[in-house]
Parts: structure tokens; sequence; C-alpha cells
């Protein structure tokens, strides 16, 4: 084989290639497919079902989440609402890992679809409480199987309301189960 | 499979070498009194029955009134392995021969154990830090560095 | 009469275009050849394992893809399972067969972008870099599907993976591997039989077998080296044990070797997945794990082949919901024990090629 | 043989001017047609890079710059704004005059070059009789100009780009001139307008191992890849301009790529027949204008730079010197040889004879590379052999 061949070989590789449609898109106006997944920034909560147990904040490993709630007086009783003063996530330090999505018992909290929030000083990037009752309600279907059920895509901006997110009320145990005594069997 | 070597029957094997060197022995881990490490890796690696020549690693854990160093050991003739596990006792200067001369794969791992543990290796060539910078003070994996 | 020449001391500083993140070498140099060299390192040292002593077991897994930056797939099955080692957990088929397809993925990605580095410091100038990374682009869409995140993907817990993959994964998986293969002839038909990579590379930095295993190397470097070792064949985890697949083993170890055993083990990994894609069975995927588990007084060494070479985690648990010692073995930083004696002699532009081809992460050496 | 027409067509616009003035009239007209070309290769060098980045960016399935002006055309216009408009530093350890001289002497050279190409029929600035030698004297100020540079700048990373740069240069030199002697013995003479009209077949065909050798030696006197040593980023940061800034390096910058177009206009005047049309004798009808070929071809040979830079990686320097002497300097006299003997044996060659040298070259040609290849295959075993699979595990 003569001596060179090889880079010969790498120059039809590169000829190939160029008369191939460049595989890059022109970001703003034309954008790649996102999947429902995509852990976003702009979190979405169902006021309706969060009750302010903050097990999010708790279970969040950069600790980000400040909730504060308060005995609101009429509401209070066992088991029921805290009254929620403040609820910041400070999107600065947030790494977007989705433990606290994962942690919360109620589906209150989903991650968002969003990436392009960018804002000039750190402290516009903390999200209040009210921008969290406003914000649309599109929820990533991130650690959320029932959302995948109804096959949810927050990019086609489809919204859910505060009742259908949640996962079903009682698993139903199916006739194995059923078979056994103790429920710590199970 | 890698067969994790019984320790009973390593020390079995060693005894005959050394008389005092092995404290005990449990399931897969060798206790060894951390004075006769050094002679004792080096018959490891040597003899072929064990022929233990690949240093998988070193570790080096804090447990407030002792250190202990942990040295894995791999055989990659004949895919098995063993635990060494030895005792610093107290807190000031923690000092241990270094395995450099036998495994050279020791070199940057004793260097990191020095730099963030504090234990000191004998016999190193240059045991500088290797992770923080040279006017760090302190070393940050110990229990009572509480940073900042 | 002999002109006094005097060696020079360069700093290939932490910010050199071509060093693979923050690595510092001191070089000195007489003229053109290495006459010594000190590597400084700590510029990335982010105290991960400070970080792990403070975190649940779960909230570590966050830490893990943080660490090597290009196979955070593989840290993340790396750590899992010395946890589940160290709790004794069973993990569902399922979940070993996904963490397998998602770990074989990453380690492709992460010989792309070596491959595509290793072109890019020869002086190729972006052309293999940007076709390594258009493919590297379809498996990371791979990744966006299953767990939402490109890079930082935390993907599995302790007792499987989170969440099993999604409907529109299946076929997007199949269409890449199918359209890999032949990638994989067009780089080689661009890249192997080149001339100029072959003076430039063949022959250069060469590690013998000996001093290979006397520096615990690992992953390609040690296979390039004529040692046939791999993990997943003498020590298998997960589902390996029951694939069969071959590992690419060099002849003379030199830097030319290592480019080449990266490049058929690309192609290796291709036909685990096609086994993978057949053998997956259906079922759950992660195994009944409590957010803060406790995991049983005691202490594990685990390790796993990650894309580097051996990657390894020892846990020392004392009942608590966070490791009381979490120890990474890492592949990138011990690769590196041999540099000094891989460098001396060569020329500056050598350099580059022989510290390209150890394929080394700089986030996995400073953790 | 009618002598430069656009210089005399202006000289006669400019006919109104009293005889007393009569050489005003030349001065004006000349300057007239130096600016205009300059101001040529300037425009020609700035859509160079704009080609350049645009075409390496299809090489490598990307887009390029498509943002500053429809389609990006404006890009290169922007680039030299910025860089203008850059703060321009010069380090304290730099020797101030030869730090502030390098960027000149590099750029000069390159303009100078223009006065001996001829765009078209009979359009050239001036019909040297010995412009070969010309060109070859100009291109040396190149080398000179780039160690001044690393030097002046007093920064080690420059010294040794410079230093690199000094021995490849001067080494290249010799097999480049050797492949224009080839040239000019073909057409017996040095000048470049009587080199395009004795190509009654493009010379590439004439002289294969010449062109293979000039185009090599080409370039690595432009510093364009598999020989850019000088500005390898992966080793030296960035070679002999490191330390330039601002308008400084906006001039290397310009000079280093109008060196690009404006080789590709001499292998075009050298190899390919000028600004004729290259597959049809002169007499027939050509297509296109005569300058329009020359562009056309000019703009051939600066896709194949590209191409080449697309492709391959950079040789190391002992490489890249061992490659001059070893390879281009022998083929380079084996070519002159053969040559030599060709012209004797058929002085004044008839259309048939011509073909039978192409044929002659050829197979000479062929024959360097057969022997080459097997001088060069038993030292290098072949490359897929090195790396095996093996099922089975295990270790020494």
């Amino acid at each position: 084989m003569p001596y060179g061949i090889g880079i010969l070989k790498g120059m039809m590789v590169t000829m190939a290639n160029f008369l191939r449609k460049p595989s890059t898109v022109q970001y703003p106006e034309t954008r790649l497919k996102q999947h429902p997944r995509f852990r976003g920034e702009d979190f979405v909560w169902y006021e309706e079902r969060c009750t302010g147990c903050a097990s999010c904040a708790k279970y969040c490993p950069l600790g980000i989440i400040k909730i504060v709630t308060s005995g609101s007086g009429s509401q209070i009783s066992e088991g029921e609402k805290y009254k929620l003063e403040t609820f910041d996530i400070e999107l600065a330090r947030c790494m977007f890992c989705g433990l606290c999505v994962e942690a919360c018992p109620y589906d209150a909290l989903h991650l968002g679809s969003g990436f392009e929030r960018a804002r000039e000083r750190k402290s516009d990037l903390v999200i209040p409480l009210e921008e969290l009752r406003s914000s649309p309600k599109r929820p990533s279907t991130w650690f959320r199987p029932q959302l995948e059920k109804k096959n949810h895509n927050p990019f086609e901006g489809q919204t859910i309301t505060w009742s259908d997110v949640a996962r079903p009320a009682i698993q139903d145990p199916d006739y194995e189960d059923m078979g056994k005594r103790w429920v710590d069997d199970r | 499979m890698t067969i994790a070597l019984k320790a009973s029957d390593v020390a079995k094997a060693l005894r005959g070498f050394f008389t005092d060197g092995i404290l005990r022995d449990n399931l897969d881990e060798l206790w060894i009194d951390s004075n006769y490490l050094f002679d004792l890796c080096k018959l490891l690696k040597e003899n072929n029955e064990f022929y233990l020549n690949y240093l998988v690693a070193i570790t080096g854990v804090d447990y407030i009134d002792r250190f202990q160093l942990i040295y894995h050991l791999k055989s990659l003739q004949h895919n098995h392995s063993l635990v060494i596990k030895t005792e610093l006792i107290g807190r000031d200067s923690p000092s241990i021969s270094s395995v450099m001369n036998i495994w050279p794969a020791a070199d940057l791992q004793e260097r990191e154990i020095w730099d963030l543990m504090g234990i000191h290796f004998a016999g190193h060539p240059n045991l500088k830090r290797i992770m923080t910078w040279e006017g760090f003070e302190g070393h940050p994996l110990r229990r009572d560095h509480l940073g900042g | 009469m002999n002109i006094r020449t005097e060696p020079i001391t360069i700093n290939l500083g932490p910010q050199h275009p071509s060093t693979h993140g923050v690595f510092r070498l001191r070089v000195t140099l007489d003229g053109e050849v290495i006459v010594d060299v000190e590597p400084i390192f700590g510029y990335l040292h982010r105290g991960t394992e400070k970080l792990a002593e403070e975190r649940s077991y779960t909230q570590i897994v966050t830490l893990t893809d943080r660490m090597d930056y290009v196979s955070s797939m593989l840290n993340n099955q790396a750590y899992v399972i010395a946890v589940e080692k160290l709790a004794g957990l069973d993990v569902p088929d399922r979940g070993k067969f996904l963490r397998v397809i998602a770990g074989e993925l990453q380690r492709i990605v992460s010989h792309l972008v070596a491959t595509g580095f290793f072109l890019q410091d020869l002086g190729a100038f972006g052309t293999p870099l940007m076709y390594c990374f258009r493919e590297r682009e379809k498996i990371l869409e791979l990744f966006e599907m299953l767990c939402g995140a490109r890079v930082t993907v935390s993907y599995m817990r302790p007792g499987g993976v989170f969440q099993d993959a999604p409907d529109d994964f299946w076929p997007s998986f199949r269409a890449i591997l199918d359209s890999l293969p032949y990638f994989m002839d067009e780089i080689e038909r661009l890249l192997e039989e080149n001339e100029i990579l072959l003076i430039r590379t063949k022959g250069i930095g060469i590690l013998t077998p000996q001093s290979a295993i006397d520096n615990a190397t690992s992953g390609p470097v040690l296979r390039a080296s004529g040692i046939p070792w791999d993990l997943r064949k003498s020590n298998p985890y997960d589902v390996y044990g029951d694939l069969n697949f071959d590992i690419p083993i060099g002849t003379n170890g030199d830097s030319y070797d290592r480019f080449l055993v990266r490049i058929l083990e690309i192609r290796e990994s291709l036909r685990i997945l096609e086994q993978c894609w057949t053998l997956i069975p259906s079922g759950p995927v992660r195994s009944k794990v409590p957010y803060f588990f406790r995991p049983p007084v005691g202490d594990c060494y685990a390790s796993i082949e990650s894309s580097k070479g051996e990657l390894g985690f020892y846990l020392v648990s004392d009942g608590g919901i966070s490791p009381y010692r979490c120890k990474v073995r890492s592949p990138s930083l011990i690769n590196l024990t041999p540099l000094r004696e891989m460098l001396l002699g060569w020329k500056i532009a050598d350099l580059m090629v022989i510290f390209g081809s150890l394929d080394v992460n700089m986030g996995e050496v400073d953790r | 043989m009618e002598s430069n027409n656009i210089f005399n067509f202006l000289k006669d616009f400019f006919n109104f001017l009293p005889p007393s003035l009569s050489w005003l009239n030349y001065i004006i007209s000349g300057f007239i047609l130096t600016f205009a070309v300059a101001n040529v290769l300037l425009i020609t060098t700035a859509l160079f890079t704009y080609m350049e980045r645009r075409v390496l960016a299809r090489f490598q399935s990307r887009l390029g710059p498509n943002r500053v002006g429809p389609f990006g055309i404006l890009q290169p216009f922007a680039d030299i704004l910025k860089l203008i408009t850059k703060e321009d530093i010069r380090p304290t350890a730099a020797d101030r005059f030869i730090f502030f001289l390098a960027p000149i002497v590099l750029v000069v050279p390159v303009f100078l070059l223009l006065a001996v190409i001829p765009f078209g029929k009979n359009m050239y600035i001036v019909n040297l009789n010995i412009g070969a030698l010309f060109i070859v004297a100009v291109t040396t100020i190149a080398a000179l100009a780039i160690f001044l540079g690393g030097w002046g700048s007093g920064n080690r990373f420059a010294l040794l780009g410079a230093s690199r740069a000094v021995a490849m240069l001067i080494s290249y030199e010799v097999p480049m001139i050797l492949a224009l002697v080839g040239v000019v013995m073909l057409s017996g003479s040095m000048s470049l307008v009587d080199i395009v009209e004795a190509q009654r077949l493009p010379f590439i065909l004439l002289q294969p191992i010449g062109f293979f050798v000039f185009f090599l030696a080409a370039t690595a006197e432009m510093n364009r890849p598999p020989f850019d040593l000088l500005e390898a980023e992966s080793e030296l940061v960035a070679g002999f301009h490191t330390e330039y800034s601002g308008t400084k390096f906006a001039l290397l910058y310009l000079a280093e790529f109008a060196e690009a177009v404006v080789f590709a206009g001499i292998f075009a005047t050298l190899f390919f027949r000028g600004w004729q049309n290259p597959f049809v004798p002169q007499d027939w009808f050509q297509f296109f204008p005569s300058i329009i070929w020359f562009f056309l071809k000019m703009i051939f040979f600066l896709f194949i730079f590209i191409w080449i830079r697309a492709t391959l990686p950079r040789l190391r320097i002992d490489q890249v010197m061992s490659f001059a002497w070893k390879v281009l300097f022998p083929l380079s006299l084996i070519n002159l040889i053969l040559t030599a003997l060709l012209v004797t044996i058929w002085p004044e060659p008839s259309t048939i004879e011509l073909w039978l040298m192409v044929i002659i070259n050829l197979a000479v040609g062929l024959l360097c590379l057969v022997l080459f290849t097997r001088f060069l295959e038993h030292n290098r075993i072949k490359p897929t052999q090195s790396v095996f699979l093996a099922t089975k595990q295990g270790g020494q």
C-alpha cells in the first residue's frame, strides 16, 4: 500500500462529512427537542397540596429551600396545614438534582421545564412564594410515574391542576399482598 | 470471581516467618502490628503462593483516639485479593513506614493521606501536600478539622 | 568549545489550553527535550470525601456524578454497588440491566471525548473532536430521556435505578445501536492508518507491563501495556457475568495502543448493549429502600471498571444515616503515578501526546 | 508582446496634463494601479478568512459564522474592527523597536509578491523578467520577521516558537527553490507572464514531483497544517505571536492569511496555466474572461488548504525537519535531473513529445512513491496488528 494512503482515506472521510448537512442548529430560532423528564429550573408548586412539612428543605443536599410557617390560628389542628409565610428556593446554588421533588410526600413540589432563567443579580435568582403560586403549572415528569402514564409533556404547554397530579391515593394491594397477614410482610 | 483470601490461612502461612507481627484475623481482614508492616508486605509480594503484586488502594480512617490504615492488595495472576489493617494509637504525629519501594503505586496515595489525614510515611522520597496548597495548616479529613 | 546551555523551567500552567481540566506541570526543558517533570494537583479539590461524611447515602449520589464529570453514570454505578454491598441490598434484574446499559453508554461517551481531545492535542484542528461530539450529543439525549439531565445524571440509587426508562427511550436507543457502528468505521478510516498520527504516537511514551502493574495503573492504560485485566471479566458485577464480550489488549504499550484500545472498547460496549437489548427482563427497577436508610455497622470496598480504570468506593458505616468515612479509589490519580517515568527524555510536543493518551480527568484526580 | 494594458489605459486617461508634467502622469497611474491591486488583496484576504471559517465549520458538520451581515459575510470586518479596538499591549521585557518592527516586516513582503503575479491577459503590475527569483527572495524575509517578533517579545514561549520557526522556514526554502527551477527550465524564462504563456500543457502534468514538492514546501512556508509548528497552541500557547495584541496582532493575522491567498495565486500561475482555461489550448474559445479563471483557480487551491487543515494533525519539529531534508530535497533533485534530461532531448517539443514527457514524468513519480514506501515499510508494522481482542482474563 503506498505511503500516503492513510492520509488520503482521512481526506475522503472529511470530504464525505463536508457534503452532509451540518448537525448543529441556530439556537434561538430553532430548538432541539426536549423530553418530558427534563429537570427544568422553574419549580412547579401546588399550594393546595403543600402542607408545609418542609421535608423537601430537609432533604436538599445544599439546604437552599427556606420554609417559614406559622400557626395560623383557625386552620391549625392535628395533621392539617401550616400557614406558609415564606417558601424561597435559591436557584443560584441549586444543582437541579431533584432530591427535594423525590422527598415530597404529597407531590406538591415538581421540577419545571425551562432553562433560560438568567438574571443580572444573584438576589433575583431566589424564587419567592408569590412567584411559585403564580408560575404556570407545567411540571416535568421527573420521579412522577403517574404523570408519565398520562403521557403529560410540559413542552407542549399542557398544564395539570393540583387534583390529578398526585399518585393514585390507595395502592390497591394485589391478591398476593392480600395473602400476607402482617402488614410489614407486605 | 476475585476470591477474597481467608485471613486465617494467610496468617497461618505467615506465622512461619513472623511470630508476633500478626495481631488477629477475622473473616477476610488481617490485622498487623504497624512496625512489622513493611517486611510483611515485602513477603506477601515476593512469595509466589500469594504474589500480591497489585496495590489497589490505601485508606486512612480517623477513629478519634486512633488512626486506622487499610491496605487493599490484589494479585492479577491468581485473581485473589487481601485486606490488611493496621492501627496507629494516639493523635499527635502518627507515623508508619512507607511501602513505596514495594509498590511504587503507593507514591501519590500516601502523599494524599499525609496531606488530608496527617499520617506521616517514613521513607517516602517527596512527602509533600498534594491536594491543598503549600501554606495550608492542618489536615482537612481529620474529625477535629471543622473547616473554615 | 562547548556552549553552556542551562535548562529552562516552564509552567504548563493550570489554564493551559490542552490540559484536561486544571492540571499544572512544572517542566524543566533542555531545549526541546524534557529533563524533569513535577505534576502539581489540587486546583479542582472540592473535598468530596469530607462532604460525603455529612450527607445521607442517597444524597451522596449527587456528589459522585460530579467527580469524573465525563463518566457520571459509571461513578454512580460504583458508589451504588458499594452501598449495596455494605447494606446487603438486592437489586431486581431489570434495575441491573438498566444500570449496565447506562454504564456502557457512558463508557462510549467517555472514550469518544478521550479520543476527540487526544486528536485535538495532536493538532488535528477540531474535526475528529467535532465528529466525536456529534455522536456524544445523541447519547446525551438518551440520558436526558432517561433521567432528565445530560451530564450530572444521578440516575442510580442504592437498590437499583430511580425510575424505569420511558417508552420513547427504546426506539432512539435502537437507532443509536444501528448508527454508531457506521460512525466507528468512519472514525477508524479517518484515524487508524493516518501516517502523521502514526509517526506522532507510535512508540511514544511506552509503559512496560511490569511498571504498569507496579504503578497499579488500570483501565485502557493497563490493557494497552499487554495485561488482559478488566474488572467486568475478572470480578463481574451486575449482569456482566452472563454477557460475553472481549477485552482489547495492546502489545507495546505506547500512546498509539492506548488510543486504539479505547476505539476497540467502544465496539465491545456496542456488543454488550446489543445483548442487553435482547436480554433485559421486565419487572420492578428498584428494591424498597427508605430515604434515610441506616446500613449495619461495618466497612466494605467495592470497585467497578469505569472508563478510566478501577473506580472503587471504601465505605465505613457507624449505623448512622451518613457514612463515617467514604474513600474513593480514583483511577485517574493512580494512573498518573508513572507519568514522570513515561515523560522523561521525550520532546515537549510528545508531552501533550503522552498526557492525552493517559486520558486523565482532573475532576476525579482532585476530587 | 503588448505591454501592460491597464497601466497604458490609465496613462492615456491622464494625457490632458501639459507635456511638462508628463512624469506626474506616470506616478498617478502607477499609484492608482498598485493601490487598487493592494486593496483587492486585502478584500480577498478578508473573504478568505470568512471562507476558511465557514468551510472548516462545514467540514466539522457545524454552521460557522452567520450572524454578522447576511450569511455572516461581514464577519471578517467585525473581526478586524474588534482587533483594532483592542488595547495594544507591549510587555516591559520586550525590546521596543524590534517588537514594533516585526509585524511590518512580516506584512510588506506579502504585498510585494503581488507585483509579479499576472492576474489576467496582460493584466499585471510589472513584467519582471526575473519574476521567479523575486518570489523566492521576498518569501525569505518572512522567516526573518518571525524571529524578530519571537525574540523581540521577550517571552520564553515566543522564543521557543521563533527558534523553531527559523529552523523550519530555512530548511523548506531549499526544496521550494529547486522545484521552481524545474518550472523555469521548462518555460525557458523566469518572468511569470512568459511562464503562463509557455504552458501549452499545465505544468502540473509535466512536473508532478515538482508540484508535490513545491506544494508541501509552500504549505510549510505559510505555517499551515500539517506544518503549523509556529502557533502550536497545544504546546507553546501561541508560538511567536503570544505577546502581540490589538493592531499588531491584526497585522500578523492578516500577513498569515494574505500569504495563503498569494501563494494560491502563485500555484495557479506556475502549475495551472495562470489565467488561461486549463482544459483547452490557448487559441480556442475561453469560456470566462481571463481574470475569472485566475480567481477560480485561486479559490480551488484555497479550498485544498482548508481541506488539509481540517484533516491532518501536526508533525513534531524533528519530523518536519527530517521530512524536508530526507524526502523533499532528494525528490526535488530527481525532478531537476529528469527535467534537464527531457529539455535537452526535446528543446522544441511538439504536442506528441509533450504528452510523452508527461508519461515519463508520471512514471518516475510513481517509481519514487513505491521506493519511498518500501524504504519506510520495513521499519513500521501494520497499525492494526498492535491491538487484538482477548476473551480470557488474568495477569502476568
